[in-house]
């Protein structure tokens, strides 16, 4: 199988450098250079926050579950972050720690009602996500704590040309990889995605390995929250609310070839998914395309992209199902 | 109905600690103040005019020759006034464009993402190509880290309508305010409504401080007045929800007054009376049109509070004055005047053409490109 | 007869039952709160309010119980409204022709969704999110960011007037007349030939296709029809509210909550359709009694958060899970 | 004095929904003993095999593992307790490779990580030395075939080194020549000292393979015998209830075989070649063939599911273009699917909405009078059911494949292609199917029966197509012997 996750995350890496290549190209008729330090900079810039957010969102996804909540959760997170930091640089360690335990138990959260409850993730997720924002809601009338100027490097320095906060995000991408690969629970993810019954009746702890993803999909939640406090020298609750994060998330998991029903895919796609998501904007910028016309283009690109794995995977299982009992689980699953 | 009493106080509660977090004293009173005092310059051109400048020298960022090179970070242009106001801007920048002062004008759109705006801001001070750099940010707060950044990258930086806590730019341009806002509805409605009389506070959302400053300044201004305040909504600005809201207001008793935090959505909360055939209450809305035929055409005892809109216009103006060495006000308070019953005729006569959901006082009038540029959008 | 032994079944199963509880427990609640709610006027004044939700709920039914996703609903809400005003503007003689316009303009948008749901494989999650970016952006795009014109009276009756003078009832709005006569139009169509595969393609697609069904056909009239609801939708909130820059916004998510809540599993294959709009009824009781109750506004999304995965979860318990054998389903729900 | 038993279970019951499934339903089994448990379709052995397992947990009882009282709650706590199992549905993932599936949920691992190469070289050698020698550990399991399928699922059984293996219908997917490979594999257990727990409604292999026989009826255990104190018929008394006589029926009177009804000349697509083939009125001919032979390939192409690309049809005398399902049934052609459960029926739905489905989706066959008759064609069948509102998932297997019988039969069909309609289904209904086929042809239907199991091909048809290799080795009349049909079917020509 790892042959062939490969050559699907081949075929989506070959869809990113179709953009950056029609990106460069148009950016350059426009007169400009997408390949200029600025651009690049601002390139890489945009993938950290997304990139956090559609590793968690990954997991989940592979469990054939879903999570509408991380931007809320990650809303929470840079509350929890700033306050509890609060100014005082001695108590960086301690405000991230909590951000990210709070981040966590929202996954838990999430993980038992989907797993114990039975409740679609769909639904459970996206009740959480309101929750989350009638208490942030009242118990924060704004913006507030205080990020320490050491904590807020995290957000706005850079090596070379690729920020600190893109560079976590790489690096967690890979321990993400390493994780689904190497480890049981990761592995098991898979299976549990595939079909819950069939892994289950395998010995797989479903119910754990459904409350892992979850759990780290809201820690990653977390990091994201981390990120926002981090730049925004602040915690910030209404910033979750107008900008549906979950939604681009879940699009950069999708164009990273990881299927919605779960079972298949993998984080270095999502990686690719978000890059690709990211040289968009850029390229919108640089060519001072319409606020508009922007949604509209990324819209049709989503959707496009899609079409294009599609056709692919169709072509491949065009043979009759042998799969009669390993189907999918409907009342577990969602579409 | 009885029952109505406790509701009231617990709402009442329930905001209470708003107050603490969102009302400073101080500048409440400045801004209570600042609508009284007589702004300097002409006051033909309004968004050229300023309370009380305080003028620093911008000699250091004088640049020789014109077509200069502005950029302009925009939260969004996601709601009716932000898109009047940022036609308004264009046209302002290509006047100055013919006239040699501008060269490019490259702008971005953070669709009121605090997180995109400052990358847009940072991807801005990186490309090295602005001579001076325009920020409407799209929270006060968050965004203050990245304007300190522009700051210190040397080009001028100038902030306008929602403020950041950093006095790092060259300028700070807005109206004199939200508790300018809040107050002056909040007075019409004391003053036009007997005592005893129930008011119905209709607010965007929370959290957002140009608002809850106007929400702030009013609680103050009803809290030593006999009005009974029956509950304050959030509604997204969405008509439908303003209607639903008022709808089941008027449902459970009268409501004498309506208080608006901005202007959206003030007909559907109009028509919820009409249908539910109530008499018109006394309301505050804003200078957004179709509230202000609406109050034309039903002769309502209304008030149309201004958040001035021609603030667009400033910003590109004070940049070339920058680019230019001349001195600009350090905060360049502009003037904010609600428009009264007396001048209801005037301004529809004068945005007699333009469409819904334009703004009465978006000052663009004397700019080449009208009426067609905000007509046509 | 057998209608009667189906409707009682629906009843006693999973969450049909429960949404008519719950709907119940609200409107007792509501009684207690504000005895004269239940008086015509203001129960019609309710209703008058909760009917775009419902007929909403009844397009959405169809696509979900298909196993399919509609997340473009709000946005088409928007769009139609603000197409309706631009192109009316003002002048009476234009509104029926322009309506004729607008429900083009709807079945062109649930064509679009279906078909390429359904022929280029792409999981209506992401078509009908590109969708909702494509038709925000665009429809922005065509009036400058804003809404432009101004609807007619003529067009503003549907949602806004009614029949009146009716004794003790005061008025019957015409919103109402319509939401009661699509509930019993879409009924009916459940009962049709169309309903009866259009629910067994949700259950096992594969099935239903070497039947001879139309698997692809039904889908995708499926979405046209939520395309229509929307626009009934549209012209009815139009019509109640004029119009507004955020008209329709997030409707999406509180339409597929109704229905969910209404016992259909997201998945396709279970649910009826009158528990679909009893869902969005429940969901506008509950804001009414949130409003009844004075629950500060900023508390009230946790409520809501917290009774609807409450209710589903309880729904979930009651209908016990399938049997294992009974997962042998194929990609029931292709999302 | 012997050792405790293997496994004792005493007093189980389960019920779901308040059905009671099983009553107090004791089951003992020896070391190295392989005992089977037969019953009808619903009987309720699969539920007590899941209990077993610890997927599900019993409502009461006890169960002991060599003396030790144990209670699962996941099928994890049974595999550590030494029980293996091969569930009755097929439990594979697709998406994952022969060894990942293999070894799901017991991964080796080296300092706590997955050890890749391990489970590949222990894959391997388990195959080998089950004398599977044709199967790539790497091979993802969804480009297998069922018999491999099927041969994967056992392996994964046998590779938990358990002391007692449930196996639930081993052969249900298999066809005699693979039956042979499964004997062996037993054969080396019972040597071994494993027990082996057998679920089977094929009477010949419980009689081959098992010592003794435990009997379910509607939950509750009728009796448990050795094999030696049994004839296949008190067997069959003891599970059904009453006397099955003759097992396969003679035709009905009045069963004369008429014109040709459908006829398939040079027919081939990527699977399967040259096929001719002719099936007349009131004629039942029966497709046999090894596994893999590309009997369901000639269904499928008939119905138009993977359409012929060579060679032509006629339905009736006419000649007809069959691209699609809708088209063969318009054509007046049925085809009862090999797996009911994914390809026939829509759980969730009621088994009066599943009657209907064919007349509901074309409108071609469409009519009042026959959907009148569905309720009929259903107590035709003597299906057993809570009423025509149940959801079918609830149904055993047996009336589940009524169910889809009768959707067919609802459009009148003038063709009928039978795929594997025994499959996993008990004696009782079997029998009853096999009127129900002779009824058919009695109709003036015509029958193409394909099955796995040879006596049935046997017993039933009037001729005997057999397969090789997706191509035609040969005819036989009814009646020919199972050396006849093997010798074709594994490319012999019979002396
Ligand atoms: N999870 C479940 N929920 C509800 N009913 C069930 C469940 N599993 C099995 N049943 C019912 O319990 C009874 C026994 O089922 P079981 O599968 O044990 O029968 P079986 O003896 O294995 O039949 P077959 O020979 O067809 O496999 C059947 O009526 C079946 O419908
Ligand atoms: N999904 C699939 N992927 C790969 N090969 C397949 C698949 N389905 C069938 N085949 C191959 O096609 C040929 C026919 O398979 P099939 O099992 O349908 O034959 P059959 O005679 O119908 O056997 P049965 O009817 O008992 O299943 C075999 O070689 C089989 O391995
Ligand atoms: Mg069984
Ligand atoms: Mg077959």
């Amino acid at each position: 199988m790892s042959l062939r996750r490969l050559d699907t995350t081949a075929l989506i890496y070959l869809a990113l450098a179709g953009v950056v290549a029609i990106g460069g190209i148009a950016v350059a008729i426009d007169g400009g250079n997408l390949f200029s330090t600025a651009n690049l900079v601002d390139m890489f810039t945009r993938t950290s926050l997304t990139g956090f957010l559609a590793l968690g969102m990954t997991l989940v996804i592979l469990c054939r579950s879903l999570d509408l909540s991380v931007g809320y959760t990650a809303a929470l997170a840079s509350m929890v972050a700033a306050t509890t930091m609060d100014g005082d640089p001695n108590r960086i360690v301690l405000g991230a720690l909590a951000a990210l335990l709070v981040a966590g138990l929202v996954g838990a959260a999430n993980g038992a009602i989907v797993s114990f409850l039975g409740v679609n993730p769909f639904i459970a997720t996206l009740g959480v996500g309101l929750i989350i924002k009638g208490y942030l809601d009242t118990e924060y009338k704004g913006p507030a704590g205080l990020v320490p100027t050491a904590f807020q490097q995290f957000g706005y320095s850079r090596i070379a040309f690729v920020p600190v906060s893109t560079l976590v995000m790489l690096a967690l991408a890979a321990a993400g990889i390493w994780f689904l690969r190497s480890t049981r629970t990761g592995h098991h993810m898979y299976a549990v995605g595939g079909n819950i019954d069939v892994a289950r009746m395998s010995g797989v702890r479903t119910k754990s390995t459904l409350m892992t993803a979850h759990i780290l999909c809201g820690m990653f939640a977390g990091v994201a929250g981390l990120l926002l406090a981090a730049r925004f020298g602040t915690g910030s609750a209404t910033e979750a609310y107008s900008n549906l994060y979950e939604l681009d998330a879940i699009a950069a998991v999708v164009l990273g070839g990881t299927l919605l029903l779960g079972g298949r895919g993998g984080i270095a796609g999502t990686v690719a998914g978000v890059l690709i998501l990211a040289v968009l904007d850029t390229v919108f910028n640089v060519m001072q395309i319409n606020p508009f016309a922007k949604d509209v283009l990324r819209g049709a690109i989503i959707i496009t992209a899609v079409a294009i794995y599609a056709r692919r995977q169709l072509s491949r299982t065009a043979r009759r199902p042998r799969f009669a009992a390993a189907g999918t689980a409907a009342d577990t699953g969602r579409p | 109905t009885t029952d109505e009493i406790p509701e009231a106080e617990t709402t009442e509660e329930a905001t209470a600690s708003t107050e603490e977090e969102w009302f400073v004293q101080a500048d409440y009173e400045e801004q209570l103040a600042q609508r009284d005092i007589e702004p300097e310059g002409d006051p033909t051109t309004p968004w050229l005019q300023a309370i009380e400048p305080e003028w620093v020298d911008t000699s250091e960022y004088a640049v020789d020759g014109g077509d200069h090179t502005v950029c302009f970070s925009n939260a969004s242009v996601s709601n009716p006034w932000r898109v009047t106001g940022w036609i308004t801007m264009q046209q302002q920048v290509e006047v100055l464009q013919e006239a040699g002062e501008i060269g490019e004008f490259l702008h971005s759109d953070a669709a009121d993402d605090d997180e995109k705006q400052i990358s847009d801001i940072q991807a801005f001070i990186d490309s090295g190509e602005c001579d001076a750099l325009l920020i409407s940010p799209s929270t006060t707060a968050t965004l203050t880290p990245a304007v300190e950044a522009a700051c210190e990258s040397g080009i001028p930086v100038v902030v306008f309508d929602r403020g950041v806590n950093t006095d790092c730019a060259v300028t700070f341009i807005h109206p004199i305010g939200g508790y300018a806002f809040g107050a002056d509805a909040a007075e019409f409605l004391v003053d036009n409504l007997e005592p005893g009389s129930t008011v119905l506070a209709l607010r965007i959302l929370p959290g957002v401080d140009v608002l809850e400053h106007r929400w702030a300044a009013a609680q103050e201004i009803f809290a030593d007045s006999e009005l009974e305040i029956l509950g304050n909504e959030f509604t997204g600005g969405d008509a439908a929800e303003i209607k639903n809201i008022v709808t089941q207001y008027l449902q459970r008793g009268e409501v004498d007054g309506i208080w608006m935090d901005a202007g959206d959505g003030a007909v559907a909360a109009i028509e919820a009376f009409e249908d539910a055939g109530q008499p018109y209450p006394v309301m505050t809305g804003e200078d957004e049109l179709s509230f202000m035929r609406k109050w034309k055409e039903t002769g309502m005892t209304a008030l149309a509070p201004v958040y001035s809109n021609f603030q667009w216009r400033t910003p590109v103006l004070a940049a070339t004055m920058i680019l230019n060495g001349e001195q600009v006000p350090k905060e360049w308070v502009l003037p904010q005047e609600p428009i009264t019953e007396a001048e209801l005729d005037d301004y529809l006569e004068r945005n007699e053409d333009m469409p819904s959901l334009h703004y009465a006082k978006f000052g663009g009038e004397d700019l080449p490109g009208f009426p067609d540029a905000w007509r046509d959008r | 007869m057998g209608r009667i032994r189906t409707a009682a079944a629906a009843l006693a199963g999973g969450g049909t039952g429960t949404v008519f509880a719950l709907l119940a427990a609200i409107f007792i609640a509501v009684a207690f709160t504000n005895p004269g709610f239940f008086e015509g006027p203001s129960l019609m004044a309710f209703l008058k309010q909760a009917a775009p939700l419902v007929i909403l709920a009844a397009g959405q039914y169809f696509v979900i119980v298909s196993g399919n996703f509609d997340l473009s609903v709000g946005a088409l809400v928007g769009a139609q409204v603000v197409i309706a005003a631009r192109l009316i503007d003002g002048e009476e003689s234009r509104t029926l022709p322009v309506m004729g316009v607008m429900l083009l303009f709807g079945l062109a948008v649930g064509l679009v969704n279906g078909l390429v749901t359904t022929a280029l494989k792409v999981q209506s999650f992401i078509t009908t999110l590109g969708m909702m970016l494509v038709l925000t952006g665009a429809i922005r795009l065509w009036t400058g960011g804003a809404p432009t014109g101004s609807l007619s009276e003529a067009f503003r009756g549907p949602g806004r007037r009614g029949i009146d003078d009716v004794p003790l009832i005061g008025q019957i709005p015409w919103a109402v007349l319509i939401m009661i006569g699509v509930g019993a139009a879409a009924i009916w169509l459940m009962r049709t030939r169309f309903g009866r595969v259009l629910v067994a393609s949700g259950d096992n697609e594969l099935a239903a296709e070497l039947s001879g069904g139309r698997v692809d056909t039904v889908r995708t009239v499926a979405f046209v029809l939520s395309g229509l609801s929307a626009t009934v939708a549209g012209v009815l909130i139009g019509g109640y509210a004029g119009v507004s820059a955020q008209v329709g916004q997030g409707m999406e998510f509180t339409v597929i909550t109704a229905v969910v809540l209404g016992g259909v599993v997201l998945g396709g294959g279970r649910g009826a359709v009158v528990a679909a709009m009893a869902g969005a009824l429940t969901i506008e009781a509950l804001f009414a009694l949130f409003n009844q109750m004075a629950l500060p506004s900023t508390i009230r999304p946790a409520a809501q958060g917290l009774i609807i995965i409450a209710a589903v979860a309880y729904a979930a318990k009651r209908r016990t899970r399938r049997p294992v054998a009974a997962t042998a389903t194929t990609n029931a729900n292709p999302s | 004095m012997s050792q405790a038993p293997v496994l004792a279970m005493r007093g189980i019951d389960k019920s779901f929904l308040g059905v009671p499934v099983l009553r107090s339903v004791d089951l003992v089994i020896e070391p190295g003993e392989v005992h089977a448990v037969v019953g009808e379709n619903g009987a309720g052995k699969s539920t007590l095999m899941k209990i077993l397992a610890g997927v599900h947990t019993a409502d009461a009882g006890t169960i002991e593992l060599g003396g030790r009282a144990v209670s699962f709650t996941h099928p994890l706590q049974a595999q550590h307790a030494g029980v293996a199992t091969v569930f009755q549905e097929f439990n594979l993932l697709p998406e994952l490779s022969v060894a990942e599936n293999i070894h799901l949920g017991r991964e080796p691992r080296r300092r706590g990580l997955i050890d890749r190469r391990a489970m590949a070289e222990r894959t391997a050698a388990l195959l080998s030395d089950l004398g599977v020698d044709d199967l790539a550990p790497a091979a993802k399991a969804k480009t297998l075939s069922v018999p491999r399928q099927q041969i994967v699922e056992i392996a994964k059984a046998m590779s938990q080194g358990a002391d007692l293996i449930c196996m639930d219908e081993p052969t249900a997917a298999l066809a005699d020549a693979e039956v042979e490979l499964l004997y062996r594999l037993v054969e080396r257990l019972r040597d071994k000292g494993v027990s082996v727990l057998y679920v089977s409604h094929r009477l010949r292999e419980i009689f081959d393979l098992c010592d003794r026989i435990t009997v379910l009826k509607d939950g509750e255990r009728v009796t448990t015998v050795d094999t030696a104190d049994i004839t296949p018929d008190e067997l069959v008394t003891a599970m059904v209830g009453r006397r099955i006589e003759a097992v396969f029926p003679e035709p009905l009177p009045g069963t004369e075989t008429g014109e040709v009804r459908l006829a398939v000349t040079g027919g081939g697509n990527a699977q399967i070649d040259g096929i001719d083939l002719e099936v007349r009125a009131g004629e039942i001919v029966g497709l046999a063939g090894l596994q893999g032979s590309g009997r369901t390939e000639i269904a499928e192409a008939v119905f138009g599911i993977e359409p012929f690309t060579r060679g032509t049809v006629a339905v009736d005398g006419e000649t007809r273009r069959i691209t699609g399902p809708r088209k063969a049934i318009a054509a007046g052609i049925a085809l009862v699917t090999e797996d009911r459960k994914a390809q026939g029926l829509a759980l969730n739905q009621s088994v009066g909405a599943n009657a209907r489905m064919v007349l509901d989706a074309n409108a071609r066959v469409h009519s009042r009078a026959r959907l009148a008759r569905i309720s009929g064609i259903l107590s035709s069948l003597d299906l057993v059911s809570r009423g025509e509102d149940q959801e079918v998932q609830y149904l055993s297997g047996g009336n589940q494949q009524k169910v889809v019988v009768a959707k067919w039969l609802a459009a009148e069909p003038g063709v009928i292609v039978l795929d594997e309609p025994t499959r996993g289904i008990d004696v009782g209904a079997k029998h009853k199917l096999y009127a129900v086929i002779r009824s058919l042809a009695a109709e003036g239907l015509a029958v193409l029966l394909i099955t796995s199991e040879l006596i049935e091909v046997i017993g039933l048809a009037d001729r005997i197509v057999v397969l090789h290799d997706g191509r035609i080795a040969g005819e036989l009349p009814g009646g020919a012997t199972e050396q006849q049909v093997m010798a074709y079917a594994t490319g012999r020509s019979p002396a």
